[in-house]
């Protein structure tokens, strides 16, 4: 983008930003998670505030005893947000296929988050099963979005094998600790083809810039808005954070120094 | 004449013969808002109408909720 | 804020989510310099895409050789925006005044932004001299906001005296490494009972969105901006950084935790 | 008659008498852009019709410009 | 350990802080490799300086145009240091194996190092690949200290199929970042029943000593010895690096505060 | 150093490493405070086990009513350790003089810590009272070792005025959480013509080590010790972070690298 | 002859007239290990058998403890 | 009778027959510091003296050197 574009022409530019995911287009890059709220309806509110369109959804049985409890599509509307069935909880490739050929027969969608778990302490991903697993959802014709390590060579396979999106963590999921190893990352976004979204591990607004200005084309999160003490505005916030982390790797940071620059000229002084 | 069938892990008794719509019906469960799985065999919606529930049936009824 | 209202109530919220300064309200919490541009006209547009109503500017002498060369004032226009004359380039508490002086008849505003420097490799404060030329100008009725170290002493010290704004330093005037001492930050603070706003440092999105959780009423950048490679681009996601921390800090970041916690229910599975 | 005076540190010979506003209007520079300065003095605006230049005045002329 | 302990009763203590991989007694937890030296001279003296038990060597075919150029065992003798042979340059797990053997039947010894590279740009290890070379190796009678990854989920793996030592990477190899992820090497750490080296990435002192706070083993370092700009010096500073992070993992430091805490007693004052 | 000598050359250049203050010479570039301690027989062996040469004590009254009570001298013997006194819990520059003069009376030594507290929370110096201090001191005839913040402008104030050893804060003393801002450490031991130590903060080994490689002549420290779990193997390990540390910075560490850089050649490969 | 002085902050009534040093030995105090004020002024150690103590002084008796 | 082998990737032709051994000795090669690769199998340092090279050999022999 040249310099020389007005505020307003650039807004447009902004405005266009758009990225692509198994020939879908979104103008959003935060994809946020659907558990641990309060409610449904607060749920729905932070969707809004967050301006997400896609949100993650898990597959489990239904409550026999309450057919009428709350359902999550009565509040959060298909057809309004795409929905992302994940396999969490599934520690084998079997269980995560069979997880996801039910999530397309009761949604009849085909793009899924896959996640492969390895052990329930740090809830990390088992990266040859999870490879295993996305070798036999895209042989089942699933387009599929991969929960993975921030291992770069890992991710290579991943991508190797068609998945349509990388999902390295940035950190444990639900610990709010931010990108952990941005070289990895950085590493990763570099020989990547397909886009890449740090999922997991972000816990405030300068974590999830942080993860965009290393060239992210997405963040995923749920914790971190979900358990704020105010999480309406805290999807706000990370509307914005994820809008300027973007918008900062797109304009090109300035080069750090180690001494001072002064920002008024020294001529003219009287 | 009644069979017995185990429905998301738990044991039924159910009057039959009926099919996966009527079960639907009897549970009140929505059709267009959950999967089924019979005997690890995905059952399509379509199908709902004409496959039948057998005794000794394994049935998973599936829907979408919060997670992350 | 009660986490039940909706998201529409939330932009309510936070579209009234002011500050003040000298009896003045703003809504934006983004000051932006106006040195280092390319001209004034990419100035002025980085203006309007930084969402900014205040801006500093330097007091110099007319060119008199080419009264004619294009003058800030007639690209930025102090009756949209509020110019926060500062005193950089000067050593003295005296050079201060006297800039000062003529800053308020140049312009008529008694607002203003001290800056005595310390040395030209690191562009820090002289605190001693800095605090004597604060009370020069506070009995000579200036409102001084003033560009300071992080030593929380020195900033209680700065607000006893009568300062307005207390403005710390994140790191060397055009530096761009970002909050060095988030500590110092933090405690300056929780001790402020003024606007307490940090300026210089900044390098990208992120930084700016930091400084803002830590509870900063704002932040005051320039060269984060112009020596962006987009200048434009960047001050668009400055605007986003700074309501994200902001709105971060409001809603209060979920806490951390050293290990995993799922984001999806475990009961259920099939 | 002229005078030197000192402007913005350089030294200048003007024909005076000549006021402050007579010296703007002559310098080519807009009354309500800039400051002035007379012998470390400030000369307020208002004055400039009626405060006159003398021989050997020291005078700052500034205007605001970019800075951070 | 009592905190009764004389400062000498300590250092007996001290000295005792052995550690074992297969079935040898080490007391020197810093490893050390062989590359990148000026000559073999200045090799064998950065060993002696480090204080060194352990060397690794790589596997090459010797120079037939030049049967009489230096060699390393002439320098560095095999009875006063263990060699522990890599696979370095490794990219298959049948590649690894034969370079083993062959590093067996030279040497006699059946401790080795096994690297499975994945790519050449970062050297990190190709961990399914890896998996499979070690499988191989402990079938065959090798003893295999393994470089891995420091995902957890991986180095469990390892530990599981038999490695007697887990070798995660701090960093790139050669980078001189020193720990990227801390918290994996925390939880690798945690999890396992052999030792745990953190082995590439080191670039100082302090981050050998960070290393071994966390609680590794050991530390396996070649690039910020040999590319210091005095080798002999900086073999030294690991030496001591390595134990002071030892011992301060030992001691149990102190918490971490918020605020102050005076040294000296507020009662008596004058 | 050349890179020529051999290791026992080396031990010779660095047991001839030693520092000067107020025309002493020491070897030990490690301080420990007496606070703290379970009892003065743990802080003697504590000091043992650090290698200290010099050793902060504090100014307090006599206890009255128990004569006989154990006293510091008793157990550290101040012809073997160079006692410091400092003037912790003095607020103004009169009471640190007092206290001065009364600790010259009882030991008869004239190098003394200055230390000017500007709160009781942070227990950061006031920094305008620490320069008037020092100048009553140094007109006395003190030698003053001054503990600061880490603003480089005040330091070199304190070293024009005639201190002869600036002594900036890592981080609020008794926090143990290490060097805050590195960047202004750098900038004072860039300037400075005297020795300048860190005081203050240091948490664990790798801390003190960090401080000794960005070029500190020394480290002082209290809790860091006396509240370790076992302090004095902490103490032995803060012997070694420091020689880890200087001989780390004498040494010149190797150049960071964002990519991999192979330590086995990779020519030879079978 | 009995006297009132305070020491360290607390009055006492001593039977006086005694020097420095005695007053150090009737509180049992080392005097090689303490330095001693006087109404604000420091008595060397070389006058504590010289300087006698009198009614209404203000002592302050210091030592070396352990500190940061 | 000379025959031709590979050597560390290298064609040589040698008079023939030679057992290993010989060959290290030939190559100026150090027998206790070298380990010997023959058609992709180990030749254990014990059977150097017995072990025959024969035409079309290929041959590996390695050493330690400096790594990391």
């Amino acid at each position: 983008m040249g310099v020389e574009v007005s505020a307003v022409e650039q807004d447009e530019n902004v405005s266009h930003d758009s990225w692509e995911i198994a020939g879908r287009k979104f103008s959003s890059r935060l994809i946020i998670g659907t558990g641990k709220y309060k409610d449904y309806q607060q749920n729905a509110d932070a969707a809004v505030a967050a301006g997400a369109e896609i949100v993650t959804v898990a597959v489990r049985r239904v409550n026999l005893s309450d057919p009428n409890s709350p359902m999550l599509i009565d509040y959060i509307d298909p057809k309004k947000y795409v929905f992302l069935p994940n396999t969490a909880g599934c520690f084998t490739g079997e269980d995560a296929v069979r997880t996801l050929r039910l999530a397309r027969e009761a949604g009849g969608w085909d793009l899924v988050k896959l996640e492969v778990l390895g052990d329930e302490k740090t809830l990390y991903p088992n990266m040859p099963e999870t490879l295993r697993a996305a070798e036999l959802l895209i042989k089942d014709g699933f387009q599929v979005m991969v929960y993975c390590s921030d291992d770069p060579i890992m991710a290579k396979r991943l991508e190797e094998i068609g998945c349509c999106a990388i999902m390295p963590l940035a950190a444990p999921i639900g610990s709010g600790l931010g990108v952990q190893n941005p070289i990895n990352i950085r590493l990763i976004i570099e020989q990547a083809n397909v886009p890449v979204l740090v999922d997991a591990g972000v816990g405030t607004a300068s974590d999830a810039a942080i993860a965009m200005e290393l060239g992210c084309d997405g963040v995923l999160m749920n914790t971190a808005i979900a358990e704020a003490k105010n999480p309406i505005l805290m999807a706000e916030a990370m509307r914005h954070a994820v809008i300027a982390g973007r918008q900062a790797y797109l304009a090109g940071r300035m080069p750090k120094r180690l001494y001072a620059d002064p920002s008024s000229p020294l001529a003219g002084l009287i | 004449m009644s069979i017995t069938v185990e429905i998301n892990g738990e044991a039924r008794r159910l009057e039959g013969p009926l099919s996966v719509a009527a079960l639907l019906h009897l549970l009140d469960l929505p059709r267009e808002k959950v999967a089924l799985e019979r005997n690890r065999e995905i059952v399509p919606r379509s199908f709902y109408d004409t496959v039948m529930i057998e005794g000794g049936d394994r049935l998973e009824i599936v829907h979408f909720i919060g997670g992350g």
